[in-house]
């Protein structure tokens, strides 16, 4: 294992922790590194950092591990962390914060959280609203296994819980036009 | 009491049922809902952790229209009403990001209105005894793991029920005569999209849920948010599949069928029949159907 | 019609013997001066009137009765009232010797220029009421009138933040140029319900503090520390600047002190309650300190 | 015209050296008021003290001025001087040409003449001096000490030794305070009650020793060795002078209630003695649960009482006490744990506390020593400790560290190791903190013999799943959640301040810190005093402490004390607030100002205008005054004046230094 | 008569002020008040000023001694500037007045003050008549004074309307009107009637009713709502008490005289304390008995010119006029 | 109600030797220390021999909170460049809470002087303790710099 240079690393780190900071409003020096957010994270068992972990990451100046981390898709913003961090840090504001930057910087970890994220705000900017046929369809095609939850849609479609033509808003030029100016004033994503 | 209803997406096509016995409740409780015209998506856990603007603009688009009606917002779906809180707050709380808002959404959203979401208004604001004296039918004991999810009660501070042990359904049940059981998984998450978009990983919280509801002694759970109804009632065959020595038949109830069965509705008009799991058997124990 | 209330007002309290004297405003000289007047007998009641000339704060004169072996009645406006809470916090009058009786305050008028009769309705309000945020007695034990309506007040401080922008030169030639002309009368500090002390330090024997020549240093030094003496103790009734023969704009010094302590200790209005204390009375272990 | 005197001093070449001392002389001596002016080698020899005597007889000086060192350093040896040359000592004032002009200012032009401006100064300063006297007030020989657990009484012990009276005023039925429901003390394992009891009853013999139990101090007035206080003796309704402790009434007593002192683990009658070797060891009626007052029937134990002291009639009686010093030793509380829903708001009866556990390890408690868990008196196997609950916990419960519990809590895994064979503890911590004599060891012997295993990280969830409590943490160390399913859990909770300790801090009128604690004078030089004259601090009262930390500051305290009443006379300092009653307009804006608590209303009488009138003034008392001028400023009227830096004297060193 | 436009009068000034150092009303951005015209500049004879001219004669704050000491020897020298020669434009018939009554102060029964002498003597008056009330609070026809004209001064001028009306009063008057000859016109005039006064005063025998009211319940009454400011005091154009102070700086100082005023607490206050007027009753009381009876009974004379000053800035209304009709309407046992 | 008054001569033409060259002009610095901080901090100054320039007169006083606002009106008048008010650290205070009022009193003066026209700089307050020799000595390094900076002070100066 290589030694980490903190002295360079820390000095690297320094503005994507005040990045951060102003993102989130959470500032990670303040993290006593307790580990009470990576307890109760009813995810952490699949991360490759726990939530804790990736706090330290951000303290050590390690940015780019923080953001290649698989932590930061797998999140599943229950705020459970946020709810019962002694600091009164919120951890969930860190990992939505990350993630947004892992975009930016075009780290997307985990493949299949990221595209079902992006079909879903593809739909939603096309139509206003999540077209959920759609997006199931879409995203298996995407993942390559198109017969992911096949089985029940039948049944679904029977009880009416899917349509099989979007419901398109009014206003859905309007919801696309917030996708273009989000997008702009917050940076582009590459 | 009238309130602006924002379904969202889920209470069209997934929760329909949700959507159908929450008109009935509300009909029964003299909860006028108008629903926001065109409203758009809140861009639930997608929209915020990609865009953090996004996501604070999408609910506050709807809140917009509301405002201008002069209508606070009643939100079923948790995740719908979670993002639309915290858009409530964002925008109450920083006049900078309130410009900002303004700008992506073009309308001018105040905080004036706010949301609250379906059991808040259904139960504490109607009251148990409203709902006492509704009641035509008994639960009769029916043992029920009152399951809120985390989104719900979050962020700590600003929602209405306690963070973690948060008692508003439980309540309802009871006043309904059924037995709320006393189980330590009420707030734990579902995995919310995870177990589509990371099967095994979303699968595992719900396994978990499930396994700590039925060691309580539960015979149903109620929640409150039809992304956890989807996972916990549409997963248990995938499970019972995928997951050794699983067998799941643990039907599950949105709260708003539990009152509108009690309130006298039959239990086709509230949707129970179109859940994944068998609910009559549970319903024909306790003579509701 | 408020005249008529309180002449019955005092005539009812000195009839039943529960007060000794009452404190009001009577007609003066010309038809736009009212002028504090004290009522002892009921049958004087009736000199008592209330109109847009009320302008004197009364509740100064309760400082005289210190030593009244009955009670006290005065009417008190808004800035009157809150001046009662003053002297109050000050412990220079109990609060049993005295007998409030509110008065909702419309807003005192300016005298015409020429002294020819016209419409009161045309004449513009006094500065010190244009800014006023607090008509209503704030203390009282009976009211006279319904509450009226707050006015809306234009920002109190916009005055003190245009000279606050200025050029030091500037500003010290403005205020040289306004102290230059004080002639020390001292009308600004006898007229104050914030300025009690028995005895003005400027006026004791020997103490140093100030001296008597009239130059523009001495007077800065008087109108500097009578402003640091009302520090977060102006009540901000405007009587000091009301009263200035000579016309000095000497709220732009109150309002400058109130607008800082504001801004650095947390918002505080002097005298709208007993229980708060005034700014400069105590401390917050974090309060600012950049120029330290 | 004054006749002042000028004394500059060479101090060797310290100063003549860079300053030309003969010509600040010859300046000097043209200053207004100043009859004589001269320099000398080294004014603070004796020949140099002698030049100054010699001139004040010959020039009948009536005012001295000295320039030369710093007054911190010798001013007092000036004063002497005078002194004993007959003048009164302040009449004097001193130039500081040395620290702050020759040893700074290497340029002896500039040094001269800033030389000349500071003796100028102090020649303007000087001829305003008035002379000024020390006072002096008698102090009452006696000690109050607030509270009676360890502190209290070492306190108690410490003063009475000494040959003082001392009274402890506690609330409780009996002194002992929390060490007597500790089982074991860290790092020795001694037996607490073993070595608590004997003080205690060292105490209650000791003949300069009055104990008041279950009586609580209900005023304070007066100030430093002279205060009276008022004290409530609450009724016990048992005739302390009849009452021998024989027993019989909470024998007999039929009515049941949880015991507090066992942290209603255990039950106790509703006629008590909190435990069996209470001191004194005579029972109160808990007239909330006890029939007799409940429903007017019973009357059991008065009828068995073979002293008839049973009193149901008795009342509350207010006593008034003179006391020269007081010891405020009131100790701490348990943080209250049932605001962490997740570790279920207390819900959970195998969620215990450390003082819970000490009582049920206690031999003499509830479980007679064997650790059960309370909900199915099973012995438990594996048992979690939990640290820092409440503490260094911002969102819940306290910013600091509660200092005890990472001993506490490794002595408490020692005793489930030792009482119960086969079992196994795990301890949560976030750091372990050993700062003490044998600590570091104790603790090492805990993870390393006992089999403790300390895991890194703190909990988030305890829930109940089946009969056993599932723990879930993040060991930190490895970076993995894990969890542990426990037959008990056993929390550290913080050490807080007791919930009315602001109370107690209004009425002794000392001051508190944000979570409660008393605040010392100083936090490393004053650290059992307050700010108030006269009232010191022992024990956890003033921040969480263990024993012997407690005890130790019982001993400083007690010394503080006995320091302040073995002297008759407490002299006060000259330099106080004088108030001009005159022109005092009895607005009182200083006393909210004075930190000493020197500054209150009085009334006095005056003709006005033919009759007598009543009037308040402002009144300094000059024994609790310490001279800091902060009333004087606060003083618009320029009433109040500070004796020896009066503002007429400052404002002519104004204007001296300003020619 | 001579007479001269009004609309000529700046460019006389201007000539003025080459020769004398000229003093005119003015009310620039401050208080209206005599002050140095300096050519160019807006004299205003509108009304009357705010401050009256006693500040000319008698300044605010006067440096009487000057003084050094050493040890015990020590040297003393009296500060008189001798001034440029002055001339006072443009006094009203009241102000007039009020310097009468100061040289009566200052200059007369065997006393005369040379700082107030060397002022007075160098001064060249010239007054302008008012045609009625300046101001509403004007009164000074109840005093005496003839609002049109005033003698004892060294040139008058009438207010014709446009023009003005000139009159020598004393011999440098006429040397004056001589030299500035070219300046004015000769013309017949005709006085225009003088406009009737609001407040009329009778003053007939006050003197002497007062000398039995010593001890009269009006003094409480009317001092009630006075707040012992020296607003009237230092406006008054006769008001003329004053304090001797000084000041120290080491080895030298001054002393100097500065305007002091009886309604003030501590005016009278002894140095050890007592204070023979210690309520307001005892000092308002003064003030009009000084200036209603004894100055009247010394000089001959009331010390108060009508001029109003006291009346329209008095932040509670006290009113001298009112202050005499309530005398008046005193009965007397 | 003249501008100003007689001028009075300063001390240095008084007791400046003769054969003494003409001194440059030198900022004259009140300063009120507090005895237990600041004015233990410029004897620990002393002590060391920490050099500064030679503007400052010290006034001590037991705490800053002593100090009167006049007292720093009067300097003015009679004269001084700069004035300088200093004590105890907060929480430092050896009468536990006078220098938080200090901190109060003359945060509110300094800002009311700078309305009207005084230069910030002129009037300064600092919290120095007895440790902190070198700060004093820094701080009246830096006033009497910045008070050269802006030249002799007329301002509220009755001498000229």
């Amino acid at each position: 294992m290589q030694p980490i240079n903190l002295t360079s690393a820390l000095a690297a780190g320094k503005d994507f922790v005040e990045k951060v900071r102003k993102a989130s409003g959470v500032d990670v020096k303040a993290c006593y590194q307790c580990g009470k957010c990576s307890a109760g994270c009813p995810v952490a068992f699949a991360m490759d950092y726990t939530p804790r972990q990736v706090m330290r990451l951000l303290q050590l100046g390690l940015t780019e591990e923080a953001l290649k981390s698989h932590s930061i898709w797998l999140c599943a913003q229950c705020e459970t962390c946020s709810a019962r961090c002694p600091r009164q840090l919120e951890p969930a504001k860190v990992m939505e914060a990350l993630r947004i930057e892992a975009k930016k910087a075009g780290f997307e970890t985990e493949d299949e959280i990221a595209t079902f994220n992006e079909k879903f705000l593809r739909s939603v900017a096309s139509n206003g609203r999540v077209f959920e046929a759609g997006l199931v369809i879409g995203f298996n095609l995407a993942t390559v296994r198109p017969f992911k939850d096949a089985g029940v849609a039948p049944s679904m479609l029977v009880n009416g819980k899917l349509k099989l033509l979007p419901h398109k808003i009014k206003g859905r030029d309007a919801v696309r036009r917030m996708f273009e100016k989000a997008e702009k004033m917050e940076g582009e994503h590459k | 009491m009238k309130y602006a209803y924002y379904p969202g997406c889920s209470l069209h096509s997934t929760g329909i049922e949700y959507d159908m016995s929450s008109q009935l409740v509300a009909g029964k409780l003299g909860v006028e809902l108008k629903e926001i015209p065109d409203w758009n998506c809140c861009g639930a856990s997608a929209g915020h952790t990609t865009n953090h603007l996004l996501g604070l603009a999408l609910p506050a688009r709807n809140l917009a229209i509301a405002e201008k009606e002069g209508l606070d917002v009643m939100a079923p779906c948790a995740s719908c009403y979670n993002r639309m809180k915290t858009s409530e707050v964002a925008v109450k709380s920083s006049e900078e990001t309130k410009a900002k808002v303004a700008e992506v959404t073009e309308m001018e959203y105040e905080g004036k209105v706010g949301v609250k979401s379906a059991l808040e208004v259904f139960v504490k604001e109607a009251g148990l005894d409203a709902i006492k004296s509704l009641a035509v039918k008994n639960l009769g004991g029916m043992k029920i793991a009152a399951y809120y999810g985390c989104l719900l009660v979050r962020p700590v501070g600003i929602g209405f029920d306690d963070p973690e042990n948060p008692m508003t359904m439980d309540d309802m049940v009871t006043a309904l005569g059924g037995e709320a059981v006393d189980w330590p998984f009420k707030t734990e998450c579902c995995g919310a999209s995870l177990p589509t978009a990371r099967e095994m990983v979303g699968l595992k919280l719900v396994y978990d849920i499930l396994t700590m509801a039925q060691s309580a002694g539960a015979e149903a759970i109620v929640t409150a948010c039809p992304l956890c109804f989807m996972n916990l009632d549409m997963r248990q065959n995938d499970l019972n599949k995928k997951v050794d020595n699983a067998n799941f038949q643990l039907p599950v109830f949105y709260f708003t069928e539990l009152m509108a069965i009690a309130f006298g509705e039959k239990p086709a008009k509230t949707g129970v029949r179109k859940h994944f799991v068998d609910t009559s058997s549970v319903l024909a124990k306790y003579n509701l159907k | 019609m408020i005249t008529e209330k309180m002449r019955a007002a005092a005539k009812e309290l000195l009839e039943k013997g529960e007060v000794e004297t009452v404190i009001g405003w009577e007609k003066g000289t010309f038809w736009y001066n009212s002028t504090p007047a004290f009522i002892s007998k009921p049958e004087q009641a009736d000199r008592l009137v209330f109109d847009e000339f009320c302008a004197n704060n009364l509740a100064k004169y309760l400082l005289d009765y210190r030593n009244a072996d009955g009670k006290i009645a005065v009417f008190v406006k808004g800035c009157d009232a809150r001046a009662v809470n003053r002297l109050l916090q000050d412990n220079q009058v109990k609060r049993e010797k005295v007998y409030l009786i509110g008065i909702p305050c419309p807003g005192m008028k300016e005298a015409p220029k020429t002294g020819a009769a016209q419409d009161t309705a045309s004449l513009p309000l006094l500065a010190k009421c244009q800014s006023c945020a607090t008509p209503n007695p704030v203390i009282y034990d009976q009211l006279l009138g319904d509450p009226v309506p707050a006015r809306e007040v234009p920002n109190r401080f916009a005055g003190v933040e245009a000279l606050e922008a200025k050029g030091a030169d500037e500003k010290y030639e403005r205020w040289g140029k306004l102290f230059s002309e004080c002639i020390r009368c001292y009308a600004c500090r006898n007229v104050c319900p914030a300025c009690n002390c028995r005895e003005c330090a400027f006026d004791a024997n020997g103490l140093n503090w100030l001296g008597k020549q009239n130059n523009l240093q001495e007077n800065q030094m008087f109108n500097i520390t009578r402003a640091m003496h009302v520090a977060g103790r102006c009540i901000e009734c405007g009587e000091c600047e009301r009263v200035c023969p000579m016309g000095l704009p000497l709220m732009d010094i109150n309002r400058k002190i109130i607008k800082d302590l504001n801004e650095l200790f947390g918002s505080y209005d002097a005298g709208l309650n007993l229980e708060d204390r005034p700014p400069l009375g105590h401390y917050k272990l974090d309060d600012p300190e950049k120029f330290m | 015209m004054r006749r002042t005197g000028v004394f500059v001093c060479h101090c060797g070449s310290n100063i003549a050296g860079t300053v030309d001392v003969e010509r600040v002389a010859k300046e000097a001596a043209k200053f207004p008021n100043v009859v004589f002016a001269t320099d000398y080698k080294y004014m603070c020899s004796e020949p140099g003290q002698q030049v100054i005597k010699d001139a004040i007889k010959e020039h009948n000086l009536d005012r001295v001025v000295v320039a030369s060192c710093s007054p911190r350093m010798h001013e007092p040896t000036f004063r002497r001087c005078l002194e004993s040359a007959g003048m009164n000592p302040y009449l004097f004032e001193m130039a500081n040409i040395r620290e702050h002009c020759s040893w700074v200012h290497p340029d002896k032009e500039k040094g001269t003449i800033k030389s000349i401006d500071l003796v100028r100064k102090a020649a303007a300063k000087v001829v305003k001096d008035e002379p000024l006297q020390k006072s002096s007030i008698g102090i009452t020989k006696r000690a109050l000490v607030i509270g009676g657990g360890i502190a209290g009484i070492q306190v108690a012990l410490d003063i009475a030794d000494a040959g003082f009276p001392v009274t402890i005023v506690e609330k409780e039925p009996t002194i002992g305070g929390r060490m007597a429901q500790i089982d074991k003390t860290f790092p020795t394992l001694d037996c607490s009650a073993c070595i608590l009891t004997p003080k205690m009853v060292d105490a209650s013999q000791h003949p300069n020793i009055e104990i008041l139990s279950y009586s609580e101090v209900e005023k304070v007035e007066g100030y430093v060795g002279n205060f009276d206080i008022t004290i409530r003796k609450k009724a016990r309704s048992v005739d302390m002078s009849k009452c021998t402790g024989c027993g019989t009434c909470w024998e007999k007593c039929p009515t049941k209630v949880d015991s507090e002192f066992d942290m209603q683990l255990g039950k106790r009658k509703a006629i008590y003695t909190p435990f069996p070797q209470a001191v004194p060891n005579k029972p109160v009626i808990d007239r909330v649960n006890c029939t007799k007052f409940r429903t007017g029937k019973c009357g059991i134990c008065q009828k068995v009482c073979p002293t008839g002291a049973v009193d149901y009639e008795q009342q509350d009686e207010l006593i008034t006490e003179k006391y020269g010093a007081i010891v405020v030793a009131t100790g701490f509380n348990q943080f209250d744990h049932s605001v962490y829903g997740e570790y279920g708001y207390g819900k959970y009866p195998d969620v215990i506390t450390g003082l819970h556990f000490e009582r049920l390890i206690n031999a003499s408690g509830p479980t007679m020593g064997k650790i059960k868990r309370p909900s199915d008196h099973k012995i438990p196997e594996t048992v979690v400790f939990i640290k820092c609950v409440g503490s260094r916990d911002e969102a819940k419960g306290k910013s600091y560290c509660s200092r005890t519990c990472c001993m506490y809590t490794a002595k408490h895994a020692t005793l489930v190791h030792e009482k119960i064979p086969g079992s196994k503890s795990y301890i949560f911590y976030m750091d372990v903190r050993t700062p003490g004599k044998g600590y570091e060891e104790f603790y090492k012997r805990t993870a390393e013999e006992y089999e403790a295993q300390y895991i890194r990280g703190r909990v988030s969830k305890v829930y109940q799943k089946g009969d056993k409590l599932v723990v879930r943490g993040e060991d930190s160390l490895i970076g993995r959640p894990v969890e542990i399913e426990a037959d008990m859990v056993v929390l550290a909770n913080a050490m807080v301040a007791r919930e009315d300790a602001g109370d107690l801090a209004r009425t002794l009128g000392i001051s508190y810190d944000k979570d409660n604690f008393f605040t010392e004078a100083h936090p490393k030089l004053r650290p059992v005093e307050t700010h108030t004259a006269g009232v010191f601090l022992a024990g956890a009262c003033q921040g969480p402490k263990d024993i012997p930390d407690s005890v130790a500051q019982a001993g400083a305290a007690a010394s503080k004390a006995i320091g302040l009443l073995s002297k008759t006379q407490m002299e006060s300092d000259a330099i106080v607030s004088n108030v001009d009653e005159s022109r005092c307009s009895g607005c009182m804006i200083c006393k909210g100002i004075c930190p000493y608590k020197a500054i209150d209303a009085k009334l006095i009488t005056e003709r006005v205008g033919g009759k007598m009138a009543e009037r308040q003034v402002a009144a300094v008392n000059k024994s609790l005054c310490q001279g800091c001028g902060a009333c004087t400023v606060a003083c618009r009227a320029g009433c109040l004046n500070l004796l020896g830096f009066t503002n007429e004297q400052i404002l002519a060193e104004v204007e001296a230094v300003c020619l | 008569m001579k007479t001269i436009a009004k609309s000529k009068v700046s460019a006389l000034l201007d000539e003025i002020a080459k020769e004398f150092n000229l003093l005119v009303p003015t009310s620039g951005d401050g208080a209206s008040k005599f002050a140095p015209y300096t050519p160019g500049s807006q004299a205003s004879f509108d009304g009357r000023t705010l401050l009256p001219p006693k500040d000319v004669f008698f300044p605010q704050t006067e440096k009487m001694y000057k003084f050094t000491t050493d040890g015990m020897a020590g040297s003393l020298e009296t500060v008189l500037e001798a001034p440029k020669h002055q001339m006072l434009f443009g006094v009203r018939p009241c102000d007039v007045k009020s310097i009468h009554e100061l040289d009566h102060v200052f200059l007369t029964k065997g006393f005369v003050d040379e700082f107030y002498q060397s002022k007075r003597d160098r001064t060249f008056l010239v007054s302008i008549g008012c045609n009625g009330p300046a101001e509403p609070t004007c009164f000074c026809q109840s005093m005496g004074v003839n609002p049109q004209e005033a003698d004892a001064v060294d040139v008058h001028l009438f207010d014709l309307g446009s023009e003005y009306g000139a009159a020598g009063k004393s011999e440098n008057g006429e040397a004056f009107l001589q030299k500035y000859a070219s300046f004015f016109n000769e013309a017949d005039v005709q006085l225009p009637a003088v406009a009737e006064f609001a407040l009329n005063p009778n003053v007939e025998g006050i003197t002497e009713k007062l000398q039995q009211m010593f001890d009269h319940p009006l003094w409480e009454e009317v001092s009630k709502k006075c707040l012992g400011c020296g607003a009237c005091t230092y406006l008054c154009p006769t008001c003329h008490c004053f304090d001797i102070s000084g000041r120290v700086a080491g080895n030298q100082g001054f002393n100097f005289r500065c305007w002091d005023s009886c309604m003030f607490s501590e005016y009278t206050r002894m140095a050890g304390g007592h204070n023979p007027r210690p309520s307001k009753k005892e000092r308002v009381r003064n003030r009009f008995l000084h200036k209603l009876q004894y100055f009247p009974e010394r000089y001959g004379d009331l010390l108060c010119t009508g001029c109003g000053r006291c009346l329209s800035k008095c932040p509670v209304n006290i009113d001298i006029t009112n202050i005499i009709k309530q005398i008046r309407e005193v009965e007397l046992a | 109600m003249s501008l100003n008054t007689e001028a009075l001569p300063k001390s240095q033409e008084v007791t400046a030797s003769p054969e003494a060259a003409p001194q440059p002009w030198e900022p004259r610095i009140v300063g009120f220390a507090c005895n237990w901080c600041t004015y233990a901090g410029a004897d620990l100054a002393g002590l060391s021999r920490l050099q500064y320039p030679p503007s400052i007169r010290l006034i001590r006083v037991p705490c800053s909170g002593r100090v009167n606002p006049q007292f720093v009106i009067r300097a003015f008048q009679r004269g001084a460049d700069g004035v300088l008010v200093a004590g105890c650290h907060p929480g430092d205070c050896h009468y536990s809470t006078g220098n938080y009022f200090t901190r109060r009193r003359f945060l509110l003066m300094q800002r009311l002087l700078e309305y009207m026209g005084m230069d910030p700089r002129r009037f300064q307050a600092r919290w120095i303790s007895g440790s902190e020799g070198p700060k004093f000595q820094q701080v009246v390094t830096q006033m009497t710099e910045d008070i050269k900076a802006l030249g002799p002070n007329r301002k509220m100066r009755d001498v000229e």
